[in-house]
């Protein structure tokens, strides 16, 4: 219930809002927790396996039980904490791992079955009969198991992604990290104060401390408005630092508010990487719970949450508190409680020399030993020196100490350091290069001891940065020393909670020890201890002793698990932001795009670029009808097909010949100036990297081509061989691909539609085979290159690339005009195919020049890249799979790329395996299917009958083997 | 004769205005990446003075003025933009013809920094990329050119067949800065 | 002590005080038959076939940390049979076929879920490759088909069929394929090794490898000396470090390759989904997380943990195959050091000195092997000749180039991964 | 991540691709045995501590670089030039 006159809540903005089908009343600045607990509601959601009724037990983002879901349809959000889930007019809330309601759940059932469902029960049983598991067990596990429920919608809300840079990173903006960040500021440097919260101050917030003679949350907030006002400062609130990485570099969650997240244009969030110089650690610390019989009902809560109800919210989590705890946590809660007119029915204090002035009843050196209640908190059992006593109550406090928050710390795979004083972990020193921590994450507890370590904090690496600092005065604030005693157990009968979310209770930690799962990590994985959403934040430490103690060791011996990003969960929609539909990768378009899409091409990906499938036609309804087209139109009239995506790339220099040499298996140094030759390019590995051809433009001046697909392999490989280990050769390299627009012009008529489009006409004399030069078109310089990817007279012809469109709309329409026209890929691959011309399909990485019948392209006159690894003897064994082509001659005309190949009348098994196809289809030209593949020992093979099966489509055909080359072999079209 | 109509890579996407920002596209003329042979970077730099008026920059830099720059491209590479360059300065460089192979753009408004800053791992803090300066660097999943023409103007260059994305990705920025302003 | 619904019931009414250890702690002997080092699933899995189908029972496993405390202990679970080159097809074959009678070989429920694994292709390209793929795992006797769109869409129907840069154009489907419980694998095998009498020794690392004349004779550990008749070095993150103790200089790079799961979901995805082209896969946990990864963060690292630029780079690839993830909230990152070999297959090996035995290489692959590699391991140390399930996995193959395994296609050296 | 580049400065890692160690500078000549080629390609110290690999700057300056760096600790100890280590002899 609300308690009048207290909180920083916005009392004049009422907002409603629902949970589980009721409606609710809350104020703007509400969580959904401080609204429920205001409204009484007490039960919010169910445990993990027993299914346990649950409340709120934090007011952070360690949240371990209050877990919701919000939204519906696409907009469904599950597992939310509703200790972090702004309240807001309409919100639409509900519990979940529940069925069919949480007040009557069917798997509560399950907490009777408890002493059979243990830990690492599973393990054991569900193995009989084999195949049930798929069947029965594993089905009803996984519908049991899981929490919240995604929507299987897609996810329409946007995130995106952004960088920043500082000097100094603060992560946390409480007292040590207001004063961290206005140390450095002041000193001049770029500062970067970021806190998860909405509303910075930390824990000044929750308390009712005065600094410098003000409250803590007024001053709090006068000091965010002074480094606002700063220019080098950035203050970024509902900003969770999730992750440390090398080199300063910080992951950041940053979820924008309600309202401005519905703007037209806006994101629900924006994932951060934060690169820092330096950064100060104040994320504070955390308080944890203390294991006793019955310690997870709904009302049993954090000490220092109930302070931040009562004094942030104004909210009484009851109307008749318990308070516990083996530190003064527990006396401050009770004090905040009495000041703000709660009941306190008992402060039960586990250190048998503690005193207590407060006006109620005080146990010193007693235990909370159970607790009762059907659905929530109903009495609380306290065992003392005088026996034990039943006191009703429907909230009890607990506090077991405070952990620093020093996760940060670790996420570079370093543990936390024990100290046996303050009975915590603290972080370890210099684990994450640049990072110090400071205040309560450093194990300092007093507001005064945080004031002043963040300001020395921040004018430390103001000046280990080069920034002069001056003199600030640390702020006056209490500074009360943290006394604490053990106690992480209190013993009894009943189970004992320590991670809430996943069920594990301390006799599931004592039985992972009896079952020698002594070591923390085996604990861990066998009883699931801190695998929750909370990953262990209030447990870990606690089950840690409980191991101890049931193995005899110490804390320190037993040692922690990794702390591992991400510091709070992080949506995948913000870690991958941007990426959804066409955002995954960049579009590359080519100058004849619009045009070819016009034209109806179907688009097909090739790399990142786009590419024409076919150009259907009129009449024509199926893609094999426009492609037979395409190709009879390329062997009889001429076609246009836009290439401009192969790779180009200019070398130049005096030692262009030389350094072409030593990466092309053959000699380019020897080509003449005008004059084109194919190459191959050997891996290091001696398998074959890309083919290409090598234009000579000029003395020290070649153009070179990749294919499509390897274009930046190709480059990157070309500056390493230049870089890494041929510096001395003076050559330049520049990728000039985007700078032309080039287009294959093939075909009997080629040269004539050409010659009615160039300022002077080429001929054969002056422009045969394998010629290149510049011609003209209107005036505009282009470059003629006379090569065939179809076995036809043909040409590539670039312009400048702004010339493109209009140069591919006038090619296309002169083709036409001569019964030809545009081709896609589909005809370029049959084309090819009929000239057993080879693409990435064959030199699939792990074919060599032998294997495709090129091993006579290595020249024996020189050094090349892969040559030597080219002459291992495994590459070059007469029984590796060859080059071969292949046709149907069995009663199934069909050739299927993928299917393997065997000896006529040998099963198809992999003992018999005798190689596979690459590429197929349906030659019009020939008249029949043929296909490419790998044959072991082919070349030997030519007018053998092979079998070939794909089990996968059910093809089972005889094939014969026949040369690669089927469509004129002796080269007579090209050179006509 | 045929007349070929020439196309800029953003024809029809720009310029485009959101809020404060804008986006719009240059169109320089020439751009030709000038690659110093062994040895030879003083002189060309010298020969690019007396040619055009302008030394060769440093790493990051870019110099001469509006209409007529050198940028700094890339490790011993400089990209001239605007003029055509001289034939002379062949003798000490490879000079590679780019002057169709990227889109220029040019990004100009209060919160452009901000815009950038979702699109590229750059530090584009005022005081450490200045006016003048100039990175290789990635911009949105694609190897750009970003230079800082002025206080809160940058320009942007990826290769023309990515200029649909590029205006693409950056539109989309600036409707995030406007609106979360 | 046999495990059974029955047992657990019996104990569970007598207060669960009655269950013993999974595996005996043991102290390091002076001598044994047969070292192995390294209680990862590799060795674990060794020792328990060498005590199991070859009688040798007098073996140590010596474990620098806690067992399954490597790879095993950080993997996605897949449990696939989905290769196509020789070598690679007939022991991930030997190796599902070892799976599918685990639990009841180690009375160990290791939760091995055949819930099938599909991979997808998004060209014709790709399609034809994949084919050829899944007729040589038919060729070899495992399960695959090739789904259209259309079948695909109707199994996987929250995948980006309508929108994606990379259209879908359908998938290859294993049925056999799927996950396990992957630290219970570990401690099946502890326990199965440790009831016949091996001894499990943890926190106990190996310091030096003795040699005499060319034969192996024992090990040094921070335990002190152990002979040993026989060494296995099964150290998968590690080997290079133990390989130079023998004088060895292997043709192996370490890498980090990471991981994540989601907090707790009710069930959403039921199989296990390969998107190559997206360096990206993912299954969901009968816990409920969906679990996941992709591609190495590529660089040379022993960090076990990596950086933002992968992390991103696999939440892109989520996103942009099931747009309907956006909402799973990562929950746990992670880092397992993976032995790289040049050509992305393992090799098991005796060495040049003699009785001195190498396994290693796994490359991303090592969990789906541990079966396998423990069996062919045993074999390979009881009798000295390579089982024929991995006869291929020869450590000369680089120098020679007989047998290359590339399947990926990116070359056979290091720098191509 | 970050690496700093001899020529443009620190930059995120998401501008360089990797390309294993050192040793590739180291290219055997043409006569080289088997052997000489089996460790060049192959075979690797894969220190558990300081190594030095080659990094290219795709997304940068296009410059190949050799950087020294920890394998355990991913700290960054320097950078040079893959040209100048080259021209200087090669990966060690």
């Amino acid at each position: 219930m609300r308690i009048e006159g207290k909180g920083l809540i916005e009392r004049g903005t009422p907002v409603s809002f629902t949970f589980d089908g009721a409606r609710y009343q809350g104020y703007e600045g509400d969580t959904l927790a401080s609204a429920l607990l205001a409204n009484g509601v007490r039960m919010v959601g169910r445990s993990f396996k027993y299914h346990r009724p649950r409340g709120v037990m934090t007011a952070g983002s360690e949240e371990p039980n209050a877990l919701v879901t919000i939204g519906l349809g696409a907009a469904q959000e599950p597992n939310l904490r509703a200790t972090t889930v702004e309240v807001r007019e309409g919100l639409w809330a509900r519990s979940q791992n529940r069925w069919p309601t949480l007040g009557y759940d069917l798997l509560a059932l399950n907490d009777l079955a408890a002493p059979f469902l243990g830990a690492g029960f599973y393990y054991k049983t569900f193995m009989w009969p084999r195949r049930f598991w798929e069947r029965v067990y594993e089905p009803i596990i996984r519908r049991a198991a899981g929490l919240g429920a995604l929507s299987g919608a897609p996810d329409e809300d946007r995130y995106e992604r952004a960088f920043a840079h500082c000097d100094l990173l603060v992560i946390g903006a409480g007292p040590t990290g207001l004063m961290a960040a206005l140390g450095a500021a002041k000193a001049g440097a770029d500062v970067i104060l970021a806190d998860e919260d909405t509303t910075p101050g930390g824990r000044l917030l929750a308390e009712t401390i005065e600094v410098d003679g003000v409250a803590g949350a007024i001053w709090a907030k006068e000091m965010v408005a002074e480094l606002a006002a700063m220019p080098n400062v950035r203050v970024m609130t509902r900003t969770a630092i999730t992750g440390a990485y090398d080199q300063g570099t910080y992951a950041a969650l940053e979820t924008r508010p309600y309202a401005m997240a519905r703007r037209p244009g806006a994101t629900v969030g924006t994932f951060w990487r934060l690169v820092a110089r330096r950064t100060v650690l104040a994320a504070g610390a955390l308080e944890r719970p203390i294991a006793f019989a019955n310690n997870d009902r709904p009302g049993v809560m954090m000490a220092g949450a109930v302070r931040a109800y009562v004094n942030r919210w104004g909210v009484a989590p009851g109307g008749s508190v318990v308070v516990f705890g083996n530190n003064d946590s527990a006396h401050r809660t009770a004090a905040d409680l009495l000041e703000a007119g709660v009941h306190v029915a008992a402060l039960v204090d586990s250190r048998h020399y503690a005193t207590c002035d407060l006006d109620l009843p005080f146990y010193p050196g007693a235990e909370v030993c159970g607790t009762q209640g059907r659905r929530a908190l109903e009495s609380v059992t306290i065992r003392s020196a005088r026996g034990e006593v039943r006191i009703r109550a429907d909230c009890l406090a607990v506090s077991g100490g405070w952990n620093p928050s020093m996760h940060l710390a670790c996420h570079m795979t370093a543990r936390p350091v024990w100290n046996a004083d303050l009975l915590a972990f603290l972080p370890p020193d210099g684990a994450v290069p640049g990072m110090v921590a400071a205040g309560a994450a450093a194990g300092e507890f007093s507001t005064r001891a945080c004031l002043a370590a963040g300001l020395r904090a921040g004018q430390e690496v103001a000046r280990d940065l080069g920034f002069k600092t001056g003199d600030l005065a640390v702020p006056m604030a209490e500074d009360a020393p943290y006394d604490i005693f053990p106690l992480w157990q209190v013993p009894g009968r009943g189970r004992a909670w320590l991670d809430f979310q996943n069920d594990v209770t301390v006799k599931d930690v004592e039985q992972a020890a009896l079952e020698n799962f002594r070591s923390v990590e085996h604990m861990k994985r066998y009883t699931t201890q801190g695998m929750a959403p909370d990953q262990g934040k209030n447990s870990n430490v606690a089950a840690l002793a409980v191991l101890a103690d049931a193995t005899g060791r110490g804390i320190p011996e037993t040692g922690t698990t990794t702390f591992r990003p991400p510091y709070v969960p992080v949506p995948i929609a913000a870690m991958g932001a941007g990426a959804s539909g066409k955002g995954f990768a960049p579009e590359r378009h080519t100058t004849s795009h619009a045009e070819t899409e016009q034209r109806g091409a179907p688009m097909i990906e090739a790399g990142l670029w786009y590419r024409p499938s076919y150009f259907s036609r009129p009449g024509e309804t199926h893609w094999r009808q426009s492609c037979d087209r395409e190709v009879n139109m390329v062997r009889h009239a001429v076609g246009v097909c836009d290439v401009s995506t192969l790779g180009k790339i200019d070398i130049q220099g005096p030692d262009a010949g030389a350094f072409l040499d030593f990466v092309y298996t053959s000699m380019m140094s020897t080509l003449a100036v005008g004059r084109v030759r194919y190459g191959l390019m050997l891996r290091e590995d001696g398998h074959v990297m890309d083919d290409g051809t090598s234009a000579r433009l000029a003395e020290n001046h070649y153009l070179i081509t990749t294919t499509t697909a390897a274009a930046g392999q190709v480059m990157r490989h070309l500056e390493f061989v230049h870089q890494a280990l041929r510096p001395d050769l003076d050559v330049r390299l520049a990728s000039v691909t985007e700078t032309w627009a080039q287009f294959a012009v093939a075909g009997p008529k080629s040269r004539a539609l050409l010659n009615g489009l160039l300022d002077a006409p080429v001929d054969d004399a002056r422009f045969p085979y394998m010629a290149c030069g510049t011609v003209h078109i209107g005036g505009i310089s282009a470059r003629l290159f006379r090569i065939s990817f179809s076995g036809e007279h043909a040409y590539e012809i670039a312009v400048p690339a702004r010339y493109g469109a209009a140069l591919f709309t006038e090619l296309v329409s002169r083709a036409e005009a001569m019964e030809g026209g545009a081709y896609g890929m589909e005809a370029l691959n049959v084309l090819r195919i009929e000239k057993g011309f080879i693409t990435h399909a064959e030199i699939h990485g792990r074919t060599t020049a032998f294997d495709i019948g090129m091993q006579r392209m290595i020249s024996a006159k020189k050094d090349c890249i892969g040559k030597a690894a080219a002459a291992r003897p495994g590459l070059v064994d007469e029984a590796r799979e060859q080059l071969v082509a292949l046709k149907p001659v069995g009663a199934v005309k069909e050739i299927l790329a993928g299917a393997h190949l065997f000896n006529a009348g040998d099963p198809a098994t992999r003992d018999h395996d005798q190689g596979y196809v690459t590429s197929a289809c349906y030659s019009p030209t020939l008249g029949h299917v043929i296909g490419l593949g790998f044959l072991k020992a082919g070349r030997a093979r030519m007018g053998e009958r092979v079998r070939m099966v794909d089990h996968l489509r059910g093809s089972d055909t005889l094939c014969e083997v026949i040369e690669p080359v089927q469509f004129d072999p002796d080269g007579g079209r090209l050179r006509g | 004769m045929v007349d070929l109509k020439s196309q800029t890579p953003c024809a029809g996407r720009v310029p485009l205005r959101v809020g404060p920002l804008s986006l719009t596209e240059d169109t320089p003329e020439h751009m030709t990446a000038i690659a110093p042979y062994i040895g030879q970077d003083q002189a060309l730099s010298d020969a690019l003075k007396s040619a055009h008026g302008m030394a060769a920059p440093g790493t990051g830099r870019m110099t001469g003025k509006s209409g007529a720059r050198a940028l700094w491209f890339g490790q011993r590479m400089i990209l001239l933009i605007g003029p055509e360059p001289e034939a002379g300065l062949a003798e000490f460089a490879a000079l590679s013809d780019q002057s169709d192979g990227w889109a220029v753009l040019r990004l100009e408004g209060a919160g452009a920094r901000d815009v950038l800053a979702r699109l590229t791992p750059l530090d584009l803090r005022p005081a450490q990329f200045r006016r003048g300066h100039t990175a290789r660097s990635d911009c949105a999943h694609m190897a750009a050119s970003i230079t800082r023409l002025g206080d809160e103007a940058y320009q942007i260059m990826v290769f023309r067949s990515m200029a649909a994305t590029l205006v693409h990705e950056v539109k989309i920025a600036m409707g995030r800065v406007v609106a979360q302003k | 002590m046999r495990f059974s619904g029955w047992r657990v019931l019996k104990e569970g009414l007598t207060g669960n005080k009655g269950w013993q250890a999974h595996w005996r702690d043991a102290a390091p002997k002076a001598e044994y038959d047969v070292v192995i080092i390294g209680g990862g699933g590799h060795g674990l899995a060794t020792a328990y076939y060498l005590a199991k189908k070859h009688g040798i029972t007098n073996v140590a496993v010596l474990e620098k940390g806690y067992l399954g405390g490597g790879n095993v202990g950080r993997n996605t679970t897949i449990v696939r049979a989905n290769y196509f080159l020789p070598g690679n097809s007939e022991f991930y074959s030997h190796s599902l076929k070892l799976w599918e009678g685990l639990e009841q070989d180690l009375n160990y429920n290791v939760m091995h879920s055949q819930r099938g694994q599909i991979v997808l292709f998004h060209s014709d390209g790709q399609r034809d490759a994949m084919a050829r793929r899944g007729n040589a795992m038919i060729n070899q006797g495992d399960d695959a088909e090739l789904l259209d769109r259309r079948a695909l869409r109707r199994m996987v129907p929250y995948l980006d069929y309508d929108n994606a840069r990379f259209p879908i154009y359908g998938g290859v489907l294993q049925r056999r394929a799927g996950t396990a419980r992957h630290d219970a694998v570990a401690w099946g095998y502890a326990r199965g090794a440790s009831e016949r009498g091996v001894d499990l020794i943890q926190n106990c690392e190996v310091t030096g490898i003795d040699i005499e004349g060319g034969v192996v004779k024992g090990v040094q550990t921070t335990r002190g000396a152990i002979r040993a008749r026989k060494v296995a070095m099964v150290v998968a993150g590690r080997s290079s470090q133990v390989a130079a103790m023998a004088g060895m200089r292997l043709p192996i790079e370490s890498h980090v390759l990471q991981a994540f799961v989601t907090e707790g979901l009710k069930p959403v995805i039921d199989h296990v989904i390969s998107f190559g082209m997206g360096h990206f896969y993912i299954s969901q946990s009968d816990k409920g997380g969906l679990v996941f990864g992709g591609d190495l963060d590529m660089y040379a690292s022993y960090a076990a943990r990596g950086n933002l630029p992968l992390v991103e780079h696999v939440m892109e690839a989520g996103t942009a195959l099931m747009p309907m993830i956006g909402k799973a909230r990562v929950l746990r990152s992670w880092g397992g050091i993976m032995d790289m070999s040049p050509d992305g297959s393992p090799v098991i090996d005796r060495t040049h000195v003699d009785g001195l035995y190498l396994n290693c290489g796994w490359c991303y692959g090592g969990f789906k092997a541990v079966p396998a590699s423990g069996d062919v391991t045993a074999h390979l140390i009881a009798t000295d000749t390579p089982h024929a399930a991995a006869a291929r996995f020869r450590l000369d193959r680089f120098r020679t180039g007989q047998g290359l395994m590339d399947e990926e296609g990116t070359g056979s050296q290091h720098n191509l991964h | 991540m970050r690496l700093t580049c001899p020529v443009c400065g620190e930059r995120d890692r998401r501008e360089f691709t990797y390309s294993g160690a050192a040793v590739a500078l180291e290219r055997p000549g043409a006569e080289a045995m088997p052997e000489a080629w089996d460790d060049y390609l192959h075979n690797r110290d894969n220190p558990a501590g300081v190594t030095r690999d080659l990094w290219y700057h795709e997304q940068g300056c296009a410059a190949w670089i050799v950087v020294t760096r920890n394998t355990i600790t991913h700290e960054v100890l320097g950078a040079t030039l893959a040209s100048e280590a080259a021209r200087a002899g090669g990966g060690r």
